[in-house]
């Protein structure tokens, strides 16, 4: 297998269910070794067109080229590319052993190097020890393992992962994110994540497209998206977002509540002319709460523990903002009904127009 | 996968085929060779004047003009709709107990099941009726002692008891494959939210085994609908089956009433089976998906536990009735108007002992080849049709399962119009006098068995998995191989008992084939031995000695399944 | 050297001749295939362009009637000595030479004696006694169409009382079956199972039964037709010389003794192998078996073969429960009127006969070459023009048949209810 | 249904697979009308706890009790307890409304009832403009959705969830987790969750279970746990910790590097003697990242964007620590390779002894 990288290219792509339109003219192009990641709500669409890249479901509009080569018409096991399915989808009739070789076997690759390529590959997914297992016998988390392990073994061209991680835990998460790096990196291999979890795709992709109802609503790295969304959607979809409404008043933002916010004239979308901004997005974190002296006044309606966070949901007159401060040991200062005032830090917020 | 170079576009002589396709055209080329232009060539007659020879509708308006045919049409309906009813009463209790409960015996139990479907011709008719005819034993003995008798074999009523009995295996096999492919956590969800035992087996387990139900109840109407032997044996004529038989078989009849009804048969077996793939559209029923394993089986309680076996052995007692018959007549020695035979006997056995290895070989091989090729060609046809997008797939379907309403006679006779003359290389001789084309004709007959228990089966398979291997670079062949067929295997070893058990014992097309006595089965030696009054304990034995075969066969498939699907669920699940 | 012969004999026939014939002639074989008669005539039929068979051999007249009509048969010169033309009225050798008897069996009443016992039956003699209302579903025969014998024995009846007074009395004893059977053998399983009383059989059915151990009885009745049963050459057989070699044993002193093993109970055509019979066993050559005998009109019998057959279906096979139940409603009447002297039910009981007894056609009909052209397409004479096709003409008895049952009931339930 | 809130009572069950030990003694009290979560690594044990409590899987050893009531040797249907699976088990022969309303029919709750009582869930979920497609036609998400509305439907007695919101993305998931707070407070059912993410730990339960290795860790409040774990599994387990050793002198905890760290009495493990602590939890929020003047010198190793937070790993003498900044707009102000000093706020860090 020649392991040349290889970029994919979408154009014009558009599928649907008998009447229901799932995908509506995705075009992306992802970089050769690139690690990219589909971000979206339940039933946008994310699985749908990983899946029509790696040859499944009905068969779309438009033009998938991996590489150069236009794979739309190829059948799936001639496209290599390799997926882990949202469903895991182990072969109930095999061992887990026999679950990762068979990629490996299909490729006929000589028996006495396939052990060892199963046992590493079950050695990254830290279930080794578990190798004669049949799947029914193994926990959710682990058979997901089991089929993150079976494709990482092919070490295929492209690499497609539906939501390989969702049943894993925090810490296994993080690990199994970094060794999947890893492996992307020292294979070159192009992947691409479809993910729920914001941080997740911040913290292993390098690009992410952010679709809703099949229809892409922006493309970036990760701190692009973060830091400029162009909507309000993906301003609230990338982490908890306040966003408030308003107008420019020269430079200066003016919530509809009248409090005056500066920003900064990088924060206004490229395209939109000042006059149509009409939204700023102020994150949690931008926020600070004290008891007195901000710019503006509330009570606190709701506290959460969020672990390294606190988070308040505090009422102003512009509505409920919500405000996180890191947590140190010992009882949160503010309770729920507390008087507080909220100072802003805007200089860096992003403006929103429609 | 080096050379992955695009399709050239450029002139090919042939067009590239998949390999479904390829597969799919070798499929239809042999039903047709085998099955549709043997057949046709006899009941073309059907469309012509019997007279001018020139084409003609006239003898299927006149069909449908005669109040005989039209009485027989509509008892046939009746009676096939009643035999699924009652095959289903007998088949639901043995296979939700079986595959429900962890239960002592639970592979014996399948494959006493299975031998009803074994009942070998003649000798069968006669047990029953010395058992449950008007003056069987048990009438005999209700007259004696209470001064009634029951009407069991008599008339209409007759027909669907025996065929009921004959034909509740292929619901119970059927029933069973796809009652094991459940995944536990779909009962478990059920269970959960506060439903159990019997309404729970209705609502969630039954539905979602209905491909296998379905597959067994279309069968055993078709079948039903087509039987011709059960009738005769009765002395029914007023069904359509036995109407089409008479009137073919006639020697030197040649009326074309036979082969209109021919045609009707396998015009109406084809509409039922349409019907019922209508019934089926849209239905996902995969269940296995996530890797999760099997039904899960709960331990039965001490007073569930006698119900169960109480249930289960009054079945038996019932369904196996026959064979106890048939155990009575080939021990026994004669055995007329009296309840038991007047005396027990080894002899027949040892009649049939120094005579009948030949006639075991060769049913081995007939029946076991004939199996074995109706579950491949059952696995291929199953795949085409669920899973590619041939155009005309259906077809395949729609013939071979057509071949269960083709008298065996018809398909003989087809056979020898066919390829009798044709030369085989190799010293072989006539082609229809070869022992291979009775492996054929057998296959041909029992496909429609296999098929519809792999095409269960397939249903239950998620597609998911398959991408799974797709995806990991296996092409469509690998992935059927290492994937699809050993997620099939059940329902694929139901098929292969069913076909196998079916075709031991069958004789209507056989017996036009057998060309030396050598190449004989047991059914053609059983039919020997039947001919005459001192044959009838012989036969009544030889019938034992293929009961006693086909049903170790069936218990060693049995076995395997059980300890595949041991293997596949979890371990804890067991004592 | 290898002679194959197709048979429907079963092995206990079969077997005693292969050891004789082979013991006889050493070096050669006998292979012997067996097929029920339809299924040997239609392979021989469809596989006539490279056969492989060398002897049919079988009881049926019209199997072989089928078979030298379609050129299946070769006239071969075969030697024999002793045996005589005819039997009990019957032609033994087909005139041609294409086929010969071989052995005779005669028709007969079997019965069950456990059962006869058992419901305190009178036994029956002649086929008369088959009417009467006691036997009411305690008789079994075969259908015509389906047994060339048990046609045999229609058509005599028949020939022996008229066409009228024979389908009578068929329609009598047919009211009193409870099976109509499809095999020719169904009907001694059936005896010999106890499963009905009284069987119309062919003799050796009952003779092999009583002698396997079966408590069974046969009767003949004064009339019966005494028919061969047959062996003939193939065209174009490949050992014709050895086929040859095998209906002349056949016919032989030492084949003929054969007949009279126990298992096979068939009657020598050749009346010296009377001379070694076990007591009691028939001989049509003698005087008194079957004094009423007749002269069979084998011409007249194949002119309306099938028609015959057909017939006998649809007014009797296919429509059993209604005549059974016209039948037994006439029963019930005569029964309760037996000497009540009422007229009017008198009149009513005599109409109910007469529509039972009616008949669609009549004697000449049946012998019309252009209605029973209807039925026998393959042998008809290019020449006759044919009126109707045969569904027609069936489904017009079967109307005819339908009603006449319905009214005939009606009338005698009538007739019964009155005082 | 009577509704009276129950406790659950799990006293010294074990529970083995075959020869596999799953479930090693595990005891816990949970009160009536709590809001339970068990937390733990992939194949920890809490789905087959879960799946005890609900009556599935091989039969375990011990008591299991809800209210007073002994359930271990009811069958599932008797129990009342309504669970959603991990795998979502929906039936593939009925549409989502059928599904739901199945639990209710079994209940033989009159048909006019079940109709607006099936409709309210799926509004819960979210999903009832998808009432009549097939289970099939759903993504990964919504079919978790269904399974979540089929269980609550029938407002059972007690509540259990196994990852329940694992599939769906974090917008969804906190509006889906405040639905179900919101429920489970209204109907006062006793629920216990299984999940693998602490946030949604914390944020939704009162008291959490940790599991390792089907034995369990810790008992408490997510903030019990958080500031006060009793072990180095637990400390890590619930949100990133830097677990630096060294031993007490005195007041305070000094590092093996020599570092001293000035700590509060009430850090130290209540059973534990001073003289056995060894070491200390140092939460990456609470330690501060400059470019000089802290008390610890360091070189950026790595870095990561986590969308709200910017998380350095920084190279120091008592090895790779952790540091969490939270992130405003603009390019981070460390690079990978920056040298960089480390101020740590010990004085509320956790201590823990063997
Ligand atoms: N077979 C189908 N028929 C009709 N609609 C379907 C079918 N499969 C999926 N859909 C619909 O297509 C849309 C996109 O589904 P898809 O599985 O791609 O979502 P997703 O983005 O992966 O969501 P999730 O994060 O929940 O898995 C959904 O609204 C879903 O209901
Ligand atoms: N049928 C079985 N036979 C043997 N071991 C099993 C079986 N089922 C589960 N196990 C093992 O039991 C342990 C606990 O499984 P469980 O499903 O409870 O884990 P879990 O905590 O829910 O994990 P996850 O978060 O991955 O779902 C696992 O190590 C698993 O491999
Ligand atoms: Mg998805
Ligand atoms: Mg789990």
């Amino acid at each position: 297998m020649t392991l040349t990288k290889a970029g994919i290219r979408i154009e014009d792509l558009h599928l649907s269910f008998g009447e229901t339109k799932v995908l509506e003219g995705i075009d992306m192009v992802i970089e050769p070794g690139e690690f990219f990641a589909f971000l979206g709500p339940s039933g946008s669409g994310k699985s749908t067109l990983l899946r029509a890249i790696a040859g499944f479901g009905p068969t779309p509009r438009g033009r998938i080229l991996i590489g150069d080569r236009d794979i739309a018409a190829l059948p799936p096991w001639k496209r290599n590319v390799g997926m882990v399915f949202q469903s895991y989808a182990l072969w109930p009739h095999m061992s887990v052993r026999r679950n990762v070789a068979f990629g490996l076997e299909e490729r006929r690759m000589p028996a006495r190097e396939i052990g060892p390529r199963v046992e590493q590959a079950l050695e990254t997914v830290g279930l080794l020890h578990l190798a004669d297992r049949m799947p029914a016998q193994l926990s959710g988390g682990q058979q997901q393992r089991v089929a993150l392990a079976r494709t990482i073994a092919i070490e295929p061209q492209v690499l497609l992962l539906d939501e390989p991680l969702s049943n894993l835990d925090a810490a296994l998460r993080v690990q199994m994110r970094r060794e999947l790096l890893a492996l992307q990196r020292k294979l070159g291999l192009t992947t691409i994540f479809v993910t729920h979890d914001q941080e997740e795709a911040n913290t292993t992709s390098d690009r992410m497209a952010v679709l809703d109802r099949g229809v892409i609503q922006q493309i970036g790295t990760p701190q692009q998206l973060y830091d400029h969304p162009e909507n309000a959607f993906v301003a609230g979809f990338l982490g908890t977002a306040n966003i408030l409404k308003g107008a420019m008043q020269g430079a200066d933002f003016v919530t509809e509540a009248g409090q005056r916010l500066p920003v900064a004239p990088a924060a206004a979308p490229a395209a939109a002319p000042a006059a149509d901004v009409n939204r700023i997005v102020l994150r949690p974190q931008n926020i600070r709460i004290a008891a007195s002296g901000g710019d503006i006044m509330g009570t606190v309606a709701h506290r959460e523990f969020l672990g390294s966070q606190i988070r308040y949901l505090v009422d102003t007159p512009d509505g409920q903002i919500i405000v996180d401060t890191l947590h140190s040991s010992g009882p949160p200062p503010y309770d729920e009904g507390a008087a507080v005032s909220l100072s802003i830090d805007s200089q860096s917020a992003p403006l929103l127009a429609d | 996968m080096a050379d992955t170079t695009t399709p050239s576009r450029g002139f090919t002589l042939f067009p590239r085929l998949s390999g479904a396709a390829v597969a799919g055209i070798l499929i239809a080329i042999f039903l047709m060779a085998f099955l549709v232009l043997p057949v046709a060539q006899v009941i073309y007659v059907a469309f012509l004047d019997a007279r001018t020879g020139v084409f003609t509708l006239q003898n299927f308006q006149d069909f449908f003009n005669t109040t005989l045919f039209r009485e027989s049409f509509a008892n046939s309906f009746y009676v096939s709709a009643m035999s699924v009813v009652l095959a289903t009463l007998i088949a639901l209790p043995l296979a939700y107990i079986t595959t429900r409960f962890n239960f002592a015996g639970t592979a014996a139990i399948q494959a006493l099941g299975i031998i009803p479907l074994i009942m070998p011709p003649f000798v069968g008719a006669v047990a029953m009726s010395l058992l449950f005819g008007r003056n069987g034993s048990i009438n005999l003995l209700l007259n004696q002692h209470f001064g009634f008798r029951i009407p069991f074999m008599e008339g209409l009523n007759g027909v669907i008891l025996v065929q009921s009995i004959h034909y509740f295996p292929f619901i119970l096999i059927n029933l069973s494959a796809s009652l094991r492919n459940i995944d536990r956590s779909m009962e478990e969800a059920a269970q959960n939210l506060g439903s159990h035992g019997i309404r729970m087996f209705r609502r969630i387990v039954f539905p979602l085994a209905m491909p296998g139900y379905l597959a067994g109840a279309a069968l055993v109407f078709i079948k039903v609908f087509d039987d011709l032997g059960t009738p005769l044996l009765l002395n029914v004529n007023n069904m359509l089956a036995p109407q089409a038989y008479l009137r073919i078989t006639g020697v030197g009849i040649n009326d074309p009433m036979g082969y209109v009804i021919s045609f009707i048969l396998v015009a109406f077996s084809v509409f039922s089976l349409w019907a019922s793939f209508l019934f089926m559209r849209g239905k996902d029923y995969a269940t296995v998906q996530k890797g999760g394993g099997g039904l899960s089986r709960r331990d039965l309680k001490p007073r569930e536990k006698w119900l169960a076996w109480g249930v289960i052995l009054l079945i038996l007692a019932m369904v196996l009735s026959p064979h106890i018959g048939l155990l009575l007549l080939a021990f026994g020695t004669i055995w007329s108007f009296s309840p038991l035979p007047d005396g027990f006997t080894l002899q027949h056995f040892g009649t049939i002992f120094t005579q009948s290895s030949q006639y075991v070989w060769n049913t081995l091989i007939y029946a076991g080849s004939a199996a074995v090729i109706d579950v491949i060609l059952g696995t291929a046809i199953a795949y085409i049709v669920i899973r590619t997008g041939l155009p005309g797939r259906k077809w395949l379907d729609y013939m071979a399962t057509a071949a269960l309403a083709v008298p065996g006679v018809v398909l003989g006779i087809g056979y020898l119009r066919m390829f009798h003359g044709i030369q085989l290389p190799f010293g072989l001789g006539q082609m229809s006098s070869f022992w291979g084309i009775i492996i054929v004709a057998l296959a041909v007959r029992r496909l429609p068995y296999a098929l519809r228990a792999c095409m269960a089966a397939l249903q239950q398979v998620s597609l998911s998995l398959e991408e799974a291997a797709e995806s990991l670079g296996a092409s469509r062949s690998s992935t059927i191989r290492r994937i699809v067929v050993p997620l099939m295997t059940g329902g694929i070893l139901a098929g292969f008992v069913t076909s196998f058990a079916t075709a031991a014992v069958e004789l209507s097309a056989t017996i036009m084939l057998v060309g030396r006595s050598s190449d004989a089965p047991l059914a053609y030696g059983i039919y020997l031995y039947m001919q005459s009054p001192a044959g009838r304990g012989p036969g009544a034995a030889l019938g034992i000695l293929a009961v006693v075969i086909v049903a170790l066969g069936s218990y060693l498939s049995q076995r395997i399944i059980e300890r595949e699907r041991a293997r596949q669920a979890m371990t804890a699940d067991r004592p | 050297d290898t002679v194959t012969v197709v048979t429907s004999f079963p092995r206990d026939l079969t077997d005693p001749f292969k050891a004789a014939f082979e013991a006889a002639h050493p070096g050669t074989m006998l292979e012997v295939v067996s097929r029920n008669t339809n299924a040997a005539v239609s392979h021989l039929q469809e596989t006539r362009s490279a056969n492989t068979i060398d002897l049919m051999w079988a009881s049926a007249p019209d199997a072989f009637e089928v078979l030298k009509e379609e050129g299946l048969l070769a006239k071969v010169d075969v030697q024999s000595e002793g045996i005589p033309d005819q039997i009990g009225g019957y032609p033994i050798n087909d005139p041609d030479g294409s086929y010969y008897g071989f052995a005779a069996s005669g028709y007969g009443i079997m019965y069950n004696t456990r059962y006869v016992q058992a419901n305190d039956l009178p036994v029956a003699e002649e086929w008369d006694d088959l009417k009467r209302a006691e036997y009411n579903g305690h008789v079994a025969m075969s259908s015509p169409s389906r047994s060339g014998t048990t046609h045999l024995t229609v058509e005599t009846l028949l020939q022996g009382e008229g066409w009228d007074e024979g389908w009578a009395t068929w329609k009598w004893i047919s009211g009193n079956m409870n099976t109509v059977t499809e095999r020719s053998f169904g009907v001694p399983d059936a005896v010999n199972s106890g499963a009905t009383g009284f069987g119309i059989v062919i003799d050796f059915f009952g003779l092999a039964s009583k002698a396997s151990g079966f408590p069974v009885e046969l009767v003949y009745p004064s009339v019966t037709a005494i028919v061969p049963a047959n062996i003939g050459v193939l065209a174009n057989a490949p050992n014709e010389e050895g086929a040859v070699k095998f209906v002349e044993f056949l016919l032989s002193p030492e084949g003929q003794k054969v007949l009279l093993n126990p298992a096979i109970m068939r009657l020598p055509v050749n009346p010296e192998a009377y001379a070694d019979a076990p007591e009691n066993f028939p001989n049509p050559f003698s005087e008194d078996f079957a004094p009423g005998a007749i002269e069979f009109d084998v011409d007249v019998s194949g002119a309306r073969y099938t028609l015959v057959n057909s017939l006998f279906d649809v007014l009797v096979t296919y429509r059993m429960d209604d005549l059974r139940a016209a039948v037994s409603a006439v029963q019930k009447a005569e029964a309760a009127h037996a000497d009540s002297g009422n007229d009017e039910a008198a009149a009513l009981i005599a109409e109910a006969r007469a529509l039972v007894e009616a008949m669609p056609i009549n004697a000449e009909q049946s012998l019309d070459a252009s209605f029973t052209g209807a039925f026998t397409i393959s042998r008809a004479d290019p020449d006759t023009e044919v009126v109707g096709r045969q569904a027609e003409i069936e489904q017009e008895w079967d109307r005819f048949a339908v009603e006449n049952y319905r009214q005939a009931k009606k009338l005698a339930d009538q007739a019964a209810a009155l005082k």
